[in-house]
């Protein structure tokens, strides 16, 4: 064994398995560290040679310890091993390994590394054909396994919060700062991702306010909770979004994980600095380590992770990280890269080799093999710019610490500590003093490079993939980046990126600003989907209006579906559509159907301009209604399109109620409202939408005047009182009652308008007034039957989105109509004046077959097929006893009587045109 | 009918939680618990507001998004020019137009009101909506749970929110499964 | 999320609003008089500006219609101004 | 192929060749020539339009002095942000002539550049989720069927066996009745497509001009006659726009307006993961459509941000929006993470159907107005410019696509016609 636990073994109480072998590890162990305690070394495979790879890093940098872990039967994909808690009782498997990460029988790819260079694939599986080569290769991809039985619920809770001050990271520069700002009185929030407040405290010792640094980070971190600021850990700032909205992701423990979205009027960015890899042949061999990563192994979890520790370095902070291992036990040689090094350190150290092909055993430092179990590697840190890149930040190469920095602040955004450049705890909490010495030499990739040297450890891309880039013209960084997939694994190139610049800069002689860099996006880290999407699923996804009567429907053993957004009874009775259908219309023809229409629009246009405004949202004038009167018309879009049809009810000059479809209203209200503040003089005209204040029961058929009068509304219902297209106001139960004579099925019909509250009543009254009267509950559908019998069109399904309304062959209003109305003009244009527009017709098949809805009228010209439009309702009418239909056709209008082919999935079908009206075209019944 | 139809799908009722029973609806949360308030009454104007306030509830003063409002009648404000005036009392109002430049709905039906209370209000209402509760808008409506509602206070703990009736199930839904 | 302030309510986030067009456009009138040409223009045409940018939106949750300006690149509104005068 | 300059042939051989001897002989993908004082043609856009217009330009009508003026790096537009699904299940008989033209290009393309392009014909089902859904579906497939594409009614079975992990079970917001399915649809690699063309193009010996921002147009008597750029005049027999997301910008910069509002397109990746889904899947409930990578990530889209906006960048609500149709969609999706989220600025056209053809300013040609669907028509769009800056023609498949559709009120609206936004 090589990384090993130091001290007792006593609180190793955590059992798991990885690749099928026990392991042990303590509570505040990470997947990661316990794997390390217990001397793992493989933990996993590169995506392309499926190279052995060991743990690289500590936290969300590492771009090799992906797991699937398994926790009460279900498992997980591609979780970050580095920081994962380890749980008591995990199953952790490594990823694109097989059997196992330490013998992966893929191993062997990597002995044909030198022809699958980047971007192999461009070139090659191209005859015969891509697709016999798919196949095999996207089973060769993919990291982890989707485990289908894992289906997370919907639980996830979005979390607003306001602050003035948000600070993203709890090191030494965020306590600062939020130290400050609670000082200075700002209502202050602080977020970390570790479990602990304390950054680089948490590992490398200091002494502030006179404390042991992590004592001060928790006396902040307390204060500032004592005080009733905000304090997250385990919460990850992922994005920052226009107007500088920040989304974090927050681990819960023994509850769902959570998204906060956070505005705050002053953002400090405090998110540190990673660490990044020194590139030099067969650096990602299995112990070959960042020397942060090995410190925090250390003090965090007590975890040395070799005896014999070689730490190559270009800078100075690479040092304590020797000490603290040597402290603990372990010989540690430094190969400085740098010409000075410190006393005992090999200086101008070359790396030339590592040895050991699934665990280091050697290394070659300028030609000298030393053995050791373990390489570090110190190769300056990157800092973290990722959100104030997001935030539209630029940034400026800084010589002096071979990093890029911030440029400047951005408004409302500051950036702090080592996400700024600064190291030095001095210089983070401007105690003045001598700043800790740093003094780093780039050591980049030269030109001449030899051997393969990682860059991007997961995508497996090499010095040698960016020279081929190079080499082929993909200079841009990003076509770098998309032709080599450097930076695009799921460590999103933290540890990759700079190296991969800083290389292709040496290999095209230009300076590293001159290289650029790559855009940052969200998220900084990979965020659970469900964070993201949130709570809004299954019912809460596009949530369905509800009627008031539900509860009765459902008493009443309807059967729900979804119409125009509002759940309603599609059918009473159960399962048997067909039949319960067929009973309800019959019924609402012979005797009287009552039906539930409280999801049709009402609304009320009120003040004196109230004529004017309906008028010009309508293609037919409404204003010289009588008041008591209904009239039926059209809404245009401006396109002149139908936008949705409906009635027009008129109570006096300055109080109109516009009807529409259900699924129309919030259009219909939005319109109305527009040209009322837009057009009209907005203090005499206002819309309401009353929809929901109303319950609308509607009783149709021969029996409904029956019905009506039963219910004792006072109103007078003698025809000469309550014509066809007029209504009266009565009252149920003490409250206003509105009957209106309109007809949706082509019977005798009256609409009760009822508060909502009085539904109930309504409804039973009905029912029982109804019983000697053999009414029946009818459902949409039946409704729709009906309809069709008498070709009534429904907007949307008989039109479609190029409809006009002499398409209807209704042109009174465009020939007669002298004043402005909305689309009027473009019933005007050359497309309007079309000869061969499609129109509404009737289509009476012979025979019994019903045509199928979405069958297509066809046309043959020189052996050419063509569309000539297409059947949009179709039923076997129970009243005709035949099959109806109704269509859009071509030139339908003059072409009545002719017989044309229908295709329908490769069936044919004869229909011949006909008027749309196929049941009582005189409208006798009406007043039947 | 297509023969293909899955007979388990046909009844999206069964998808669909019913709605709850209003007159007696209330749940218990930790640290809140919410209720239908039954029987208020309810008047939408819009236009001359001051003079509708004058004439259709004197006194009731204008009611923001998370102002507390302390008597039981109050001018809940919508718009620029559009209110919903609430009230234990029936208001006596003419639905149309006014003389005096406003118009009148009947309202009384058209909105159900939940009253939330506890000391973890603030934490659940920050998980339905997204708006500055701080940021003193005049207007009380906004979106809650991604439905239009008018979000108010009666006191420092009790939040009142009065959505469409037809949308108000989703909401109460909402709460139950938190 | 963008964060939009309506003349009315104050600031309130995007999802409670609707971009209702660009300002300024004149509807021709009446329609027998007004060329394919125009009617195109003013069904059709937009500047769609990279930049600074004046447009109506609608507040829906209060049913303000109001004027916007704002940057189509940065997304930093400018401000916003009620139909009938008075800004935010 | 009359190459100007001898490239390299792509093939399994010459990858083992150059293996053995360290991949030091591959010559550069194309070459970075400073421009020329004039050219034949100039295509602004070095995306996959602009730069299939250019490879057509030589190929078809025997054009060379051409040059793409790209103001970024090639491919970097919406070519490089797109979810890549190539498609042509459309209504309107102009829309199958022009998406099924650039499907049978693409079905060659590979070889025909010596390019793997990976266009994997995976297959495309749409799914609806009633019964009124279903006779829209079936409207839709009539129409195809009637216009020579291929196309099939699923059924719920059909669609399940396409993609077994759909949410299938009674508790579904979007139950399954069945889909629009058109199994020659399929996703190619998107970077290939532009990369593919442009090393074809430059093998003619065009010019492809990276880092070059057009700043103006060369106007003489009312003609186009060039464009200024960052890197000097360039003078041009006839120039091309195939600016998708700029395409009002550069048109204002010739002095017209286009009926086009930008908007920002958003779509997101997960991790990596073994196969799962083999199909592209689109919900007509949830507006979320997605299939997985040959990488192995999914790759997720949805619907527009709802304002107008050149920003590349997406936005919380509709990434929730089109995540948790996603999850409605794939309950187990949920075990998953978002790696990256990125957005495209497209043009979106009253219609949504593209714009090509002659501008109002004579030598000036236009392919625009693609919306969310430019990839798809790159080898149509390509032919379809090239020979109107060629002959000063239309195409027959172009003409309906006429800018002047929007003054004769003759718009090609799916949406209006199927039902269905595309």
């Amino acid at each position: 064994m090589t990384s090993h636990r130091i001290g007792s073994l006593a609180a190793e109480t955590l059992h798991f398995t990885f690749d099928g072998t026990r392991y042990h590890g303590r509570p505040g162990d990470t997947i990661a560290s316990a794997l390390l305690a217990n001397g793992v070394r493989v933990v996993g495979r590169s995506f392309k040679y499926h190279r052995p790879r060991g743990i690289m890093g500590y936290g969300v940098e590492e771009p090799n310890a992906l797991v699937d872990v398994t926790l009460n039967g279900i498992t997980t994909p591609n979780l970050r091993a580095t920081t994962e808690a380890l749980v008591d009782g995990m199953i952790v498997r490594s990823v694109n390994a097989s059997p196992t990460a330490a013998d992966d029988r893929k191993g062997f790819l990597d002995r044909f590394a030198q022809f699958l260079p980047a971007g192999f694939y461009y070139k090659t599986f191209i005859w015969p054909d891509w697709h016999r080569f798919e196949p095999s290769i996207r089973a060769m991809a993919g990291l982890g396994r989707l485990d289908p039985r894992n289906q997370p619920p919907a639980q996830n809770p979005q979390i607003a919060a306001h602050c003035d001050v948000l600070v993203i990271g709890g090191g030494p520069a965020g306590l600062h700062a939020a130290q400050q700002a609670m000082g200075e009185g700002k209502s202050v929030m602080l977020v970390d991702d570790q479990p602990v407040i304390g950054g680089s405290l948490l590992s490398r010792s200091a002494e502030i306010d006179g404390k042991p640094g992590l004592e001060w980070a928790a006396t902040v971190s307390a204060d500032l909770q004592a005080n009733g600021h905000r304090v997250l850990t385990d919460t990850t700032a992922y994005g920052i979004y226009d107007h500088n909205l920040v989304a974090l992701w927050q681990r819960r423990a023994g509850q769902s994980d959570a998204q906060w979205r956070v505005r705050a009027k002053e953002i400090v960015l405090a998110a540190g600095a990673i660490e990044r890899p020194l590139i030099f042949p067969d650096n990602d061999r299995p112990g070959v380590m960042l020397a942060d990563a090995a410190l925090s192994y250390l003090a965090r979890h007590k975890v040395l992770v070799g005896r014999r520790i070689v730490l190559a370095t270009n800078n100075d902070r690479a040092y304590p990280v020797a000490d603290a291992l040597r402290r603990a036990g372990a010989a540690v040689t430094i190969a400085d890269l740098r010409p000075q090094a410190s006393d005992g350190a090999l200086a101008s150290a070359k790396i030339e080799a590592v040895h050991g092909p699934k665990g280091v055993e050697a290394v070659t430092i300028s030609g000298q093999r030393i053995a050791a179990d373990s390489l570090l590697m110190a190769g300056g840190l990157t800092p973290s710019v990722h959100l104030y890149c997001q935030a539209g930040g630029k940034l400026t190469y800084d010589e002096t610490i071979a990093a890029f920095v911030p440029r400047d602040d951005l408004p409302g955004i500051r950036v702090v500590g080592a996400a700024a450049g600064q190291y030095a705890l001095t210089e983070i909490l401007s105690l003045g003093g001598e700043p800790h010495p740093y003094a780093i030499a780039p050591a980049w990739p030269q030109r001449d490079a030899k051997g393969r040297q990682w860059v991007d450890f997961q995508n497996d891309v090499t010095v040698k993939d960016i020279a081929l880039a190079e080499r082929e013209n993909f200079r841009s960084v990003e076509h770098l980046k998309r032709y080599t997939t450097l930076g695009m694994a799921t460590d999103q190139g933290k540890t990759s990126n700079m190296n991969g610049l800083a290389t292709m800069a040496a290999l095209t002689g230009q300076t590293i600003p001159q290289t650029g860099t790559t855009t940052y996006r969200p998220p900084f880290v990979p965020v659970p989907f469900g964070v993201v999407a949130g709570r809004r699923r299954g019912e809460f996804f596009n949530p369905v209006r509800r009627l008031v009567l539900e509860r009765e429907h459902r008493d009443a053993g309807a059967v729900f579906r979804e119409y125009g957004g509002w759940l309603r009874p599609a059918w009473f009775g159960g399962a048997n559509a067909a039949a319960n259908i067929r009973r309800e219309a019959i019924a609402a023809r012979t005797t009287v159907g009552i039906l539930d229409g409280s999801p049709l629009g009402k609304i009320e246009v009120i003040g004196a301009d109230a004529g004017a405004l309906v008028d010009y949202n309508s293609y037919n004038t409404l204003s010289n209604l009588k008041p008591s009167r209904i009239r039926y018309g059209f809404m245009l879009t401006e396109s002149g399109v139908i936008y949705d049809d409906g009635v027009t009810s008129k109570i006096s000059d300055e109080h109109y109620v516009v009807s529409c479809s259900s699924g129309h209203v919030a259009g219909v209200v939005a319109r109305l409202e527009e040209w009322r503040q837009d057009r009209f003089d907005p203090a005499r005209v206002f819309v309401h939408n009353s929809t929901p204040q109303w319950a609308t029961l509607t009783a149709s058929g021969p029996n409904s005047k029956a019905l009506v009068a039963a219910l004792g509304l006072g109103v007078d219902l003698d025809d000469a009182a309550l014509p066809h297209m007029a209504f009266a106001d009565g009252q149920f139960q003490a409250a206003p009652a509105r009957v209106s004579r309109v007809s949706f099925t082509g019977d005798r019909s009256y609409e009760i308008a009822v508060p909502s509250a009085k539904a109930a009543s309504l409804l039973a009254a009905m029912q029982e007034a109804g019983k000697p009267l053999d009414a029946v509950l009818m459902g949409s559908e039946a409704l729709l039957l009906l309809r069709a019998e008498k070709g009534y069109v429904i907007a949307g399904k008989d039109t479609d989105g190029t409809t006009m309304p002499q398409d209807l062959g209704i042109i009174g209003p465009m020939q007669k109509r002298q004043n402005e109305y909305v689309g009027r003009r473009s019933l005007l244009t050359d497309n309007a004046q079309r000869p061969d527009r499609s129109h509404f017709v009737g289509l009476t098949v012979e025979g019994d077959t019903t045509l199928p809805v979405g069958a297509h009228g066809v046309e043959t010209l020189n052996s050419k097929r063509r569309s000539i439009g297409f059947v949009t309702s179709s039923y076997d009418s129970p009243t005709l006893n035949r099959p109806i239909a109704l269509g859009l056709i071509e030139r339908g209008m003059e072409r009545k009587g002719e017989v044309i082919d229908l295709v329908h999935l490769g069936q044919t079908f004869r229909a011949r045109i006909a008027e749309p009206c196929a049941f009582d075209p005189e409208g006798a019944r009406l007043n039947a | 009918m297509p023969d293909f139809l899955p007979k388990t799908m046909l009844d999206r009722g069964t998808f669909w939680t019913p709605v709850p029973d209003w007159t007696s609806a209330r749940l218990h949360g930790d640290g809140w618990s919410a209720r239908a308030v039954p029987d208020l009454h309810r008047v939408l104007v819009s236009g001359n507001l001051e003079a509708a306030v004058a004439s259709l509830a004197p006194g009731a003063p204008s009611i923001g998004l998370w102002q507390i409002a302390e008597r039981e009648i109050h001018a809940l404000r919508i718009g620029r020019d559009r209110m919903l005036i609430t009230s234990v009392e029936p208001l006596a109002a003419n639905p149309g137009w006014n003389a005096d430049g406003y118009a009148v709905s009947l309202a009384d039906d058209a909105y159900r009101t939940v009253e939330i209370q506890g000391p973890k209000l603030r934490e659940l209402i920050a998980e339905m909506s997204f708006v500055d509760l701080e940021g003193r808008s005049p207007s009380a409506a906004t979106l809650v749970c991604g439905q239009p509602a008018l979000l108010h206070r009666t006191s420092p703990d009790c939040a009142r929110l009065h959505i469409e009736a037809p949308l108000a199930t989703t909401i109460w839904h909402w709460l139950e499964r938190r | 999320m963008q964060l939009f302030s309506c003349p009315f309510c104050g600031p309130r986030d995007e999802t409670e609003f609707t971009f209702g067009g660009e300002a300024g456009k004149e509807r021709p009138e009446p329609a027998p008089d007004v060329s394919a040409e125009d009617w195109s223009k003013y069904l059709h045409r937009v500047g769609n500006p990279r930049g600074r940018t004046r447009e109506i939106w609608v507040h829906h949750t209060c049913g303000e219609y109001f004027l916007m300006e704002r940057d189509t690149v940065s997304h930093v509104v400018a401000g916003t101004q009620s139909l009938r005068g008075g800004g935010a | 192929m009359a190459h100007s300059r001898t490239a390299n042939r792509y093939s399994a051989l010459s990858l083992v060749r150059e293996g053995l001897r360290g991949h030091s002989g591959w010559q550069q993908a194309w070459r970075s020539p400073e421009p020329k004082a004039a050219y034949d043609a100039v295509i602004i856009g070095g995306g996959g339009q602009g730069l299939a217009t250019a490879y057509y330009l030589a190929k078809n009508h025997g054009m060379t002095k051409v040059a793409v003026v790209e103001k970024g790096w090639i491919g970097g537009g919406n070519t490089g942000r797109n979810t890549s699904t190539i498609r042509s299940n459309y209504f309107y008989p102009e829309s199958v002539a022009l998406y099924d033209y650039s499907l049978k290009l693409y079905e060659t393309l590979g070889k025909e550049l010596n390019y793997n392009i990976m266009f994997s014909q995976r297959g495309v089902v749409t799914v609806a989720h009633s019964d009124a859904e279903m006779e829209i579906a079936a409207r839709i497939v009539n129409a195809m069927q009637i216009n020579d594409t291929d196309a099939e009614l699923f059924s719920r079975d059909q669609v399940l066996e396409k993609a077994p992990l759909l949410n299938s079970g009674d508790q579904a917001r979007y139950p399954i009745f069945g889909g629009v399915w058109q199994g020659r649809a399929g996703v190619a690699r998107h970077d290939a497509v532009a990369w593919g063309y442009a090393r074809a193009a430059d093998g003619f010996g065009v010019d492809i001009i990276q880092d070059c921002a057009v700043t103006g147009f060369l106007i003489e008597n009312g003609r186009c006659v060039g464009v200024e750029t960052s890197k000097g005049e360039i003078r041009a027999g006839a120039v091309g726009i195939a600016t998708a997301g700029n395409s009002g910008v550069v048109a204002g910069m010739a002095g017209f307006n286009l009926p086009i509002k930008s908007y920002s397109l958003q779509a997101m990746v997960s991790e990596p993961v073994k196969p799962c889904l083999d199909t592209v899947v689109l919900y007509l409930g949830t507006g979320t459509y997605l299939f997985q990578s040959d990488k192995g990530e999914i790759v997720v889209g949805g619907g527009i941000d709802r304002i107008p906006s050149y920003a590349q960048r997406g936005n919380p609500p509709v990434q929730a929006t089109v995540l948790s149709g996603m999850l409605e969609m794939f309950p187990s999706f949920g075990q998953l993470k978002m790696l990256r989220q990125w957005a495209g600025v497209v043009d979106v056209v009253p219609d949504s159907s593209p714009i090509i053809g002659p501008s109002p300013v004579p030598g000036l040609y236009l392919n625009c107005g693609w919306g969310t669907g430019g990839f798809k028509a790159i080898p149509a769009g390509g032919v379809l410019l090239a020979h109107l800056m060629a002959t000063g023609e239309h195409h027959d498949i172009s003409r309906p696509f006429d800018l002047d559709r929007f003054r004769t009120g003759r718009l090609i609206d799916e949406a209006a016609g199927s039902g269905i936004a595309h």
